[in-house]
């Protein structure tokens, strides 16, 4: 699957997207694979509650399950208008 | 087009005379417009980053709930992304109603949804340097409004 | 002058832009504009009759009022009297404020104490005839929201 | 004083303005005087509760003084906006 990384999570990890191969059932799981991968991914998104997360370009919960979901978003909480 | 993501600049006294004469029957046109003010002094840049393709998609969800949940003649809404500079013009949003409640509750709505709810960060750049700015928590208390 | 009582038409664009572009700090900007809508056929003009002296007095006491009561840097009311044709602009309100909630209700708030509160009376003509329109008990109601 | 009728008063009283002469001390006493003159005026002012009154230029009661009042003012419930 895709993932994407916006704004500060983007910065972190040093690249907006990449595709990730992965067994993880949900997000949570998804993230905590990640965490394991480098330095910046663990800093990047450690602390969960700072992090929202987009299935497929709609507002879904770190609990989702990644089920057939081909593009998962990373980012922190939004900040338009 | 009723959601438009841009890069360009826009004005918005033009656009709200645009969308009052294109709506026939409804007397009443609410407008928000949010623009980049130095409110602390030594702001000297806005960056926003979007989520290409979910931003559309969502300011699109937010209209059609407000256009369901209000008596709405139109519902525009404009936001733009990239590099701004103080004084221009973030976004805006407009509604028109025959009652001037439905247009004001609508609009109100809608910049709610779209400040906690729609795929945009932004970043300030100062002499001190670039700092994302962060969520209020007041912005997601809103929402429990409506 | 932030308080404009006349009977030529003006620009609720051109208004709105001036009046942002005035305030420095405050980056929300919300406007009301009411037009003359001929909402179910037949509506060929309106007449607003007013009290010279007692208007400008009734709309400078409701701008100070929501200067008072919200963090406001700026607020505009303009309104019109005399013939209006159906597609013009009656009046306009604009607020400015560093907080969105402090400018979506202060504009609010003028618009229902300009409904009620300032000596304006409309006058309809169609092929019928013409009448005066008559005040709504929810117009009255809507004042003690505040 | 000077007494001013304003929109459907003014039409059916026939002007916009006059001076009165009067020794009402409130407004409902002048209202009802007003009614005792014309048949016009009676029907213009024959339903208080459709009036709204100003003093000198301030939004009032019918129950208020004239008492130093220079300008009374008469007419149906106001319809701006």
């Amino acid at each position: 699957m895709q993932v994407l990384y916006f704004a500060w999570v983007r910065e972190r990890i040093g690249r907006p997207r990449e595709e990730v191969q992965t067994d993880a059932a949900t997000v949570a799981e998804l993230v905590e694979e990640l965490r394991g991968r480098e330095e910046r991914y663990a800093v990047a998104l450690a602390d969960i509650s700072a992090l929202r997360v987009a299935l497929d370009q709609e507002l879904a919960e770190f609990t989702d399950s990644l089920d057939g979901v081909r593009e998962v978003a990373l980012f922190p909480p939004m900040t338009g208008g | 087009m009723r959601i438009r993501v841009q890069s360009d600049v826009f004005d918005p006294g033009v656009e709200l005379n645009a969308f009052s004469a294109a709506v026939d029957r409804a007397g009443a046109v609410v407008s928000f417009s949010g623009l980049v003010r130095d409110v602390d002094g030594g702001l000297q840049a806005m960056e926003i980053e979007h989520y290409p393709g979910m931003t559309e998609k969502a300011l699109g969800q937010i209209r059609d709930e407000a256009m369901r949940r209000w008596d709405l003649a139109d519902a525009l809404i404009i936001h733009r992304h990239g590099a701004l500079t103080p004084g221009e013009v973030i976004m805006m949003v407009a509604t028109a109603s025959r009652h001037r409640k439905d247009a004001f509750e609508a609009a109100d709505f809608l910049m709610d949804y779209l400040k906690s709810r729609a795929p945009f960060w932004k970043k300030e750049r100062s002499g001190a340097g670039a700092d994302w700015v962060a969520a209020r928590d007041e912005d997601e208390d809103a929402l429990r409004r409506w």
